[in-house]
């Protein structure tokens, strides 16, 4: 990851109004730094966190995505932060198949009492991603989409041993 | 990127007005550089006009956006402020005073999630214009909304009936307006009924309370509910179902008088460790306390002589009433009630986690509350101050403060009352026994009225005062004089040394805890609880005794540690919260709600389990789900699980997100202008 | 095929005063054309309303003839099949330009289908998997097909093998959209009967970019079988379980795409014991089929108790989580391309 | 040198062309048959689970999406390592069978039909299915688009859908066949048997009855001497769903006797980097290039392959009409074995052949009160690996191989498809009409042309299965250029 000196992660974070936006708050008010790479977006509950705006996120250039809602058991609509989980687990490992590392989706639970927290995971996880590298999904669609009979036939690739095939 | 041309909204005209804060956002972000920029390259995502201002909360930044709503037509307006939790009704209310609906606002929080939590003022600045980017994407397609209003039930249910609970539930019942007053042991009263003087005005504890108590008993708006538990809490504010298991008493009240023979007769004697925290007896069949209330008895089963052994029946026998019944069973009622107050106090911290301080080990180690019925003129000694041993008299007694408080081994939090107990507890010893007394503190916080005269007038009566943390008690003599003494070591932070003092008795002023089930009760009710298990306030200046949860109201010490006035002071407060509910009649609930389109809803009936609320459900005759919206409380988690997108949520529309994502992502260049869509 | 036998048919120029019917395929499988076929005593009523010009297929227009065509010269163009090669590309873009109304005609040309799963991959992989690392071809000098060999008779060329499945509206305008794979004959008739009464009677078309010849909510309306709360322990795969006969197959296990996918078909797999394939697509106002179905899936999986030890909770869920072997193929099936991702990010 | 190129596309249509080099003489040089359209389903599959395939591959080819599908069946049978019930089975074939039907159906009437019924030289314009139906009177026309749909109705009834069917699971069938159905099928069946014997009729009279055509169906121009490949059963009858791959040389002798699943060890495929399309060859005799004979490995799999590499058929009439070619062929019997017809137009006769067996098998089926067992869902937990699966599509032996980890998630796949294994002989075939038709000075006609395609029409190649792209037809175009490139003349019309 030596080329992606200077590489700036951009990542969107979802947040519930009850607990993790006011975690948020919280590391404002108790000013506490955190790197500016992360925008917040805020939803009532993760619960209201539909995958599709994890992917909306992806198209739009964010290198990686955080979602974040209150402690399993202090959902403030008691459970919904469970179906929050179930579909984080599905979806990255859907993501995976898109060739998404799995770690560019983060989860983190925090009490409108952790602003300490949530600003440390929020600096953890720039660091995660700045490792990880860009992810560039506009330029996937671009180069692979309209780019891709121009680029030159492949020619030099050698037989592989029969089965050796690693699926895509 | 134009989410407007890309989402299909109508052009809107969009007015963005950016606060200073003073310096509080100005210091790190180049607000009129923000500002200048919306007002340029926003402009043609629909904005208008783009102002900043020292502080757009003020009257005057207010007044500046009805102006612009009037004068430039806007349709709708960003506000790049501080969080929305804090002004977010400020500026709907702006908007609603310039003509325009208030839900056709969004605000933007420049200050807690960009000013304060960054340094670099380039980077700072980016970021805000990202963040307005993203509102003023998203609001273009907000929508007008009413709020709904739902009737309000009189009826109030307090749980807890402790001097917070009492005051509430007579506040609203004076009030004219029904309470049901559910209580888990089997009198009202709580702590304060154990205590013997109360600080600073050592007024008897009983004499304040015990009138307060009667009139609750008494009360023909009060319905009193003891020995009882709330198991469950369905509805939403202003229609409220509890359902209160009332534990079986084994008396029939109907026909009890309370004349206490069962108790005198009955044969078993127990060791009280509730009221009598352990120094005292009760029989099975008992009232905790003389004066409690209700006046009835119950019957404790576990050392019930007949229902351990199938015989005995002394009461039974006894009672000039017959008023005894083996058969009675638990009972589960409903109450419907419109709010709910939770005024469920506190535990008190187990000194016996601290074994260096030997409590429980060495035998003249007591605790506070154990201190408070040792000089009770009505507990066990009838308020003779003496030791385990129950004649000898101390001749020298030593007071540790913050026991288990501003410990970092074991709560953080300074427990408020302990101090001016302690010092309660040295003017009684002092005063009863003429002991030599010691008071080992941290720091002496005797702020609120008359408290500070208080700790002079103790220092006075000759009450010595060692500033440290106390090591360890032992009765391990060293040095002589300290034979057959408890010796208090301990640093002398003003003079420097390392002390040991010898006393006869230790008393250990024990902090305050949440109760050891806070956090099931806060999940019963549908709040939540701060890390330490206090329950949470709405807002910790603001709105103390209001919660997240809309009917539900918190007073005591289940909020946090705090003495009898406060705890008055809270139970009246959350009283009056209600009674201005209940006055309302009926109360407007934020519009953000989900609802099924029937058109679209193929019946599929995924979302059916989804609503812990039980606002979802099916109607079998169009084979199409519905959503109650008054039992909606808007989530938003059967929107995003709708497989054909047949769910929409007010406020949290799948178009409002991915307009404000875009919005998010638009300068992902971090360059101020605007990628290619 | 009797289409065959319309081109021939059909007369080069409409002197008849007939309009003008193209069918194009670019990336597909024929089974729209059969589909058509299937329409049966209906295509001899197709064939008195129009000219159908089976584009390029019917007589004598080439390339260049077609270029030649005034703009908007074919009155209705129904284009299946995905963008896959450079041809297709072409195609898309002539008949765009010589069609007044082009209209995505079945899965591939409307979503990309299941050639389109050929996202999750790469051409070099698959160039790979054909021609080089294939169990049965014998190809030594590691032959592969190159868009220009020069023969010693003159060049021989072949069209460029994209990289990423593209569907046609990606490339070109479209009009109007058919789903299905295919389209059911009889919905393809209603469709027709529209476009023809519009052409002939000057009645309304219905509004451009609509979806024509389905149905507006999921196929769970059109699903006989009995729906109850869906709350499911596991997914079981089509032949670890015999399903019963009368019961909702998303609440026995068996992954059924019914609930995110356009009625229209009338339910036809889940009447023979299989989940719906989701071949109509995702309906109006949802943007990626594929996530809507995941999040309604986890949403009703009913695993998971917050008081649980987080590892184990997580444990837990992605055990069961596990029971969908396949995430991404099984909830973008046939709508990979036109997904939000598109395709996958493949290295290399 | 001077090209002609037969095409389809040139840029503009896109899956087929020919591309013909004259020399300076102005006679063929060389001809070139391109397949520009490849979708990779061998590598886009890997990673799907493997009890998919039946319900993915048939989206190879929309025309004979039942053949993929029922291929991929039975590799899962023996992927799983489970042995399908009888009535299992019979559902599965007789479901095949409709398929058949309607298959062949469709090509003899619409595709190879008409230029036997209208005659080489009838204006192109007719030479098509209406064509078809003004020659032999509406009544039959209407025949043919009602055993079409009568069928397909069937194929969905059995299969779930009308096109690409989904009902296939390993070692089963996703739902038992009711009564009511068993009723309706029946008739169905009898109506395809009669449907059958009129159709052999039909062409009785309108080819066998016309010298000219006759001539036309023996001329050396349409005759190749190739290896021919088809499915048996133990008795070596002819047979679609289920059997062992039998190969005979041109002189009718047994070459090759194999379980499909042994294909590799008798089929290799070559690549040429002019055509997305490989070209399968017999590996134990090699590939020796576009040319025919017993030195060559270029194999054929039609429906006259099929017949010539059995030695009867299994159905009482379409043994008779069996008989009744080989005869009136000329063909002899060697050890109760006929001698390969090589003759590639009498494909078409082989094609109403097939038809009738079909009905017939059908009908046998479907009264066959084992087909009501309602248990025909077996829930399988066997661990999968690797599994090959063959039937007889009806362009050709079509054969599937996965190979899978032990969640069944797909390795490795491979087909070897119908039209494929023609793909050599239909080079040829249209080379050699080529070379006797386009000479010195030729003029080249609309109908001469059409005796090109003709060439390889009798093979009814589906690009669709062969490219997994192309369905089962294509336009023909022939350019003729002179030296300067400048355009002559240009004659184009529809092959399959």
């Amino acid at each position: 990851m030596a080329e992606q000196n200077g590489f700036e992660p951009l990542i969107i974070g979802f947040t519930c109004n009850w607990c993790s936006y006011r975690a948020a708050d919280l590391a404002g008010t108790s000013r506490q730094k955190y790197p500016p790479n992360v925008r917040l977006v805020r939803l009532m509950c993760s619960g209201r966190l539909d995958p599709t705006f994890v992917l909306k996120a992806f198209e739009g250039g964010a290198d990686a995505v955080m979602v974040t809602g209150c402690h399993p058991g202090e959902c403030h609509y008691l459970e919904q932060n469970m179906k929050t989980l179930r579909r984080f687990s599905l979806m990255r490992r859907t993501l995976a198949q898109f060739g998404i590392e799995p770690e560019r989706l983060k989860l983190v639970w925090a009490s409108a009492a952790e602003g300490v927290r949530l600003a440390r995971e929020i600096g953890n996880f720039v660091e995660e991603v700045r490792a990880l590298g860009p992810l560039d999904w506009p330029s996937v669609i671009r180069t692979n989409g309209d780019g891709a009979h121009k680029a030159p036939p492949i020619i030099d690739v050698a037989p592989a041993e029969a089965g050796e095939e690693v699926p895509a | 990127m134009n989410p407007h041309k890309s989402n299909g909204a109508k052009k809107e005209r969009i007015g963005v007005y950016v606060c200073h804060c003073g310096s509080n956002i100005a210091g790190i972000v180049d607000v009129e550089e923000v500002s200048r920029w919306a007002g340029e390259v926003l402009a043609d995502w629909g904005v208008v006009v783009s102002r900043d201002y020292k502080f757009m909360c003020s009257s005057l930044g207010q007044e500046l956006i009805e102006k612009d709503i009037q004068e430039l037509d806007l349709t709708r307006v960003v506000v790049g402020a501080c969080s929305p939790h804090l002004h977010e009704a400020t500026f709907r209310t702006a908007c609603a005073n310039g003509g325009l609906n208030p839900y056709l606002c969004e605000m933007v929080s420049l200050r807690e999630q960009v000013s304060w939590v960054h340094t670099d003022k380039e980077a700072a600045t980016e970021k805000a214009k990202a963040l307005l980017a993203g509102g003023v994407a998203r609001v273009a397609f907000h929508e007008p909304l009413d709020a709904m209003s739902v009737p309000i039930n009189e009826a109030t249910l307090v749980v807890g009936g402790g001097i917070a609970g009492i005051q509430a539930a007579l506040e609203i019942a004076d009030s004219g307006f029904p309470v049901y007053l559910v209580e888990r042991e089997p009198s009202i009263g709580g702590h304060m009924a154990q205590f013997d003087k109360t600080f600073p005005t050592l007024d008897c504890s009983a004499c304040i309370l015990t009138p307060k108590m009667v009139s609750v008993g008494s009360h023909p708006n009060i319905t009193l509910l003891t020995w009882s538990e709330v198991e469950k809490v369905d509805g939403y504010v202003g229609n409220f179902t509890a359902t209160v298991r009332k534990r079986a008493r084994y008396i029939n009240i109907e026909d009890c008088t309370g004349c206490g023979i069962c108790e005198e007769k009955c044969p078993k004697k127990v060791i009280d460790d509730v009221f009598e925290a352990g120094l005292g007896y009760r029989k099975a069949v008992y009232r905790p306390f003389p004066q409690a209330v209700p006046k009835y008895p119950v019957i404790d089963t576990e050392n019930c002589t007949y229902f351990q052994k199938g015989k005995c029946k002394a009461c039974e026998i006894l009672c000039p009433t017959g008023a005894i019944n083996f058969e009675q069973e638990d009972e589960l009622v409903e109450l419907k009630v419109g709010n709910i107050i939770l005024a469920t106090g506190y535990d008190l911290f187990d000194a016996r986690r601290i074994t260096q301080y030997g409590y429980g080990r060495l035998a003249n180690v007591f605790t506070s509350l154990e201190f408070e019925r040792l000089s009770n003129a009505a507990g066990p000694t009838d308020g003779e101050i003496v030791m385990r041993d129950g004649k000898s008299v101390p001749q020298a007694v030593g007071i540790i403060h913050c026991v288990g408080s501003r410990d970092k081994n074991y709560n953080n939090y300074c427990s408020v009352i302990c101090c001016m107990q302690s010092l309660k507890f040295a003017h009684l010893v002092e005063e009863r026994t003429g002991a030599e007394v010691y008071n080992f503190y941290i720091d002496m916080r005797t702020a609120f009225k008359d408290y500070d005269e208080f700790y002079q007038r103790v220092l006075h009566e000759g009450v010595h005062f060692i500033r440290g943390r106390v090591a360890e008690v032992t009765d391990a003599a060293r040095l002589p004089g300290e034979e057959g003494k408890l010796i208090i070591q301990v640093e002398d932070t003003f003079m420097g040394e390392q002390r040991r003092i010898p006393v006869d008795m230790v008393i250990l002023s024990a902090g305050l805890e949440p109760r050891s089930d806070s956090t099931e009760v806060a999940h019963k009710f549908g709040i939540s609880c701060s890390h330490n298990g206090w329950f949470i306030e709405k807002h910790p200046k603001l709105d103390p005794v209001a919660t997240m949860t809309e009917g539900i109201f918190i007073a005591g010490c289940a909020q946090g540690p705090k003495d009898i006035p406060a705890s008055v002071a809270q139970g009246a407060a959350a009283a009056a919260r209600v009674l201005g509910r209940i006055q309302q009649k009926e109360l407007a609930l934020e519009p953000v709600r989900a609802s099924v389109i029937a058109e679209k809803c193929s019946g599929c009936r995924i979302c059916n389990d989804l609503c812990p609320f039980n606002a979802i459900g099916f109607d079998e005759e169009q084979q199409i789900s519905e959503i109650n919206p008054a039992l909606c409380q808007g989530c938003g988690t059967c929107v995003a699980a709708c497989p054909s997108g047949a769910i929409t949520g007010t406020q949290f529309s799948d178009r409002q997100v991915k307009a404000q994502l875009e919005g998010l992502l638009a300068f992902a260049t971090m360059s101020s202008e605007p990628v290619a869509a | 095929m009797s289409e065959n036998g319309k081109e021939q048919g059909a007369p080069v120029t409409a002197g008849n005063g007939k309009h003008k019917l193209a069918m194009y395929w670019a990336a597909s499988c024929g089974g729209c054309e059969i589909s058509v076929l299937n329409i049966g005593k209906h295509i001899l009523d197709v064939d008195s309303a129009f000219d159908i010009v089976f584009l390029p297929c019917v007589a004598d227009f080439k390339y260049d003839d077609v270029r030649g065509y005034d703009d908007g010269y074919i009155d209705v163009c129904l284009f299946n099949g995905a963008i896959r090669n450079s041809e297709n590309e072409e195609m898309a873009h002539l008949l765009r330009q010589k069609s007044k109304v082009l209209v995505a005609f079945g899965s591939c040309a409307y979503e990309g289908c299941i050639p389109a799963l050929s996202n999750l991959t790469s051409r070099e992989a698959t160039l790979r998997a054909v021609y080089l690392d294939n169990p049965s071809t014998e190809n030594p000098e590691g032959v592969l097909p190159q868009e220009s060999t020069a023969m010693p008779e003159g060049e021989l060329h072949i069209p460029a093998f994209y990289e990423t499945v593209r569907s046609l509206d990606q490339v070109v305008d479209v009009d109007y959209t058919i789903p299905g794979c295919p389209p059911e004959p009889h919905q393809i008739w209603a469709v027709l009967e529209v476009v023809v009464d519009a052409l002939s009677n000057g009645t309304e078309l219905p509004p451009a970019g609509s979806i024509l010849g389905a149905g507006t909510v999921a196929l769970c309306e059109e699903c006989t079988r009995t729906k109850d709360v869906k709350k499911i322990e596991r997914f079981y795969r089509p032949h670890e379980l015999a399903p019963d006969p009368d019961i909702c197959l998303m609440e026995q296990g068996l992954l059924c795409m019914g609930p995110a996918t356009r009625a229209g078909c009338g339910a036809l797999c889940p009447s023979v014991g299989m989940g719906c394939r989701g071949c109509y697509g995702p309906l109006d106002g949802v943007e990626d089929q594929g996530m809507r179905m995941l999040a309604a899936i986890a949403s009703v999986l009913d695993v998971g108790d917050a008081h649980t030890e987080e590892h184990e909770l997580e444990r837990q869920i992605n055990e069961v989580m596990a029971t969908i072997p396949d995430p991404a193929g099984t909830f973008y099936r046939f709508s990979m391309a036109h997904s939000i991702l598109r395709r996958a990010k493949v290295e290399g | 040198m001077q090209r002609i190129s037969i095409d389809p596309i040139t840029r503009l249509e896109g899956h087929g062309k020919i591309d013909i080099f004259l020399n300076d003489e102005g006679e063929v040089e060389n001809a070139y048959f391109i397949i520009p359209e490849l979708r990779g389903f061998e590598q886009f599959c890997v990673g799907r689970p493997v009890e998919e395939m039946p319900r993915i591959t048939n989206r190879i080819c929309g025309v004979c999406p039942e053949a993929h599908h029922m291929a991929a069946t039975k590799a899962l049978d023996d992927l799983f390592q489970i042995e399908p019930s009888p009535a299992v089975k019979k559902l599965r074939e007789m479901f095949y069978m409709a398929f058949y039907v309607t298959d062949h159906t469709t090509h003899f009437y619409a595709l190879g039909g008409p230029d036997f019924v209208l005659g080489p030289d009838a204006p192109p314009a007719e030479r098509n299915i209406l064509g078809v139906v003004h020659k032999v009177g509406l009544e039959i026309g209407s025949q043919v688009i009602e055993c079409r749909r009568r069928n397909h109705h069937v194929i969905q009834v059995l299969g779930g859908r009308g096109v690409h069917p989904v009902a296939g699971l390993p070692g089963g069938w996703s739902q038992p066949l009711g009564v009511e159905e068993q009723k309706e099928i029946e008739a169905i069946a009898r109506e395809n048997v009669e449907f059958g014997l009129f159709s052999l009729d039909l062409f009785a009279d309108l080819v066998l009855g016309n010298e000219a055509y006759t001539d036309l169906v023996l001329s050396d121009m349409y005759t190749h001497q190739t290896y021919y490949m088809g499915m048996v059963d133990d008795e070596k009858r002819a047979n679609f769903y289920d059997g062992k791959i039998r190969v005979v040389g041109p002189d009718g002798k047994e070459f090759a006797l194999y379980h499909p699943r042994e294909y590799r060890d008798h089929i290799a495929e070559r690549v040429e980097s002019w055509t997305y399309l490989k070209f399968p060859y017999l590996k134990n005799v090699g590939w020796q290039g576009f040319t025919d004979g017993p030195d060559s490995g270029v194999y054929c799999a039609t429906p006259l392959s099929r017949l010539n590499a059995a030695n009867s058929m299994a159905t009482p009439r379409a043994q008779e009409a069996y008989e009744k070619m080989y005869e009136t062929l000329g063909s002899q019997r060697i050890n109760g074995n006929y001698q390969p017809v090589h003759h590639r137009l009498v494909t078409h006769w082989a094609r109403l052949i097939e038809l009738l067996y079909a009905a017939e098998r059908m009908l046998e089926l479907v009264t066959d009160e084992e087909i009501l067992d309602p248990n025909v869902r077996p829930v399988v937990n066997s661990t999968p690996r690797e599994g090959v699966g063959a039937v007889e599509a009806p362009r050709g032996t079509l054969t599937h191989h996965y190979w899978t980890d032990e969640d069944g998630i797909l390795e490795r796949v491979n087909f070897v498809v119908g039209t494929t294994n023609n793909y050599a002989p239909i080079a040829m075939s249209v080379k050699k009409a080529a070379q006797s038709l386009i000479g010195k000075g030729t003029e080249i006609s609309e109908g001469l042309l059409n005796r090109v395609e003709m060439a390889f029409r009798a093979y009814d190649p589906c690009f669709g299965c062969a490219t997994h792209s192309l369905p089962g037809q294509m336009p023909l175009e022939v350019v003729i250029r002179d030296k300067t490139g400048g355009e002559i003349r240009r004659l184009r019309r529809f092959v399959e």
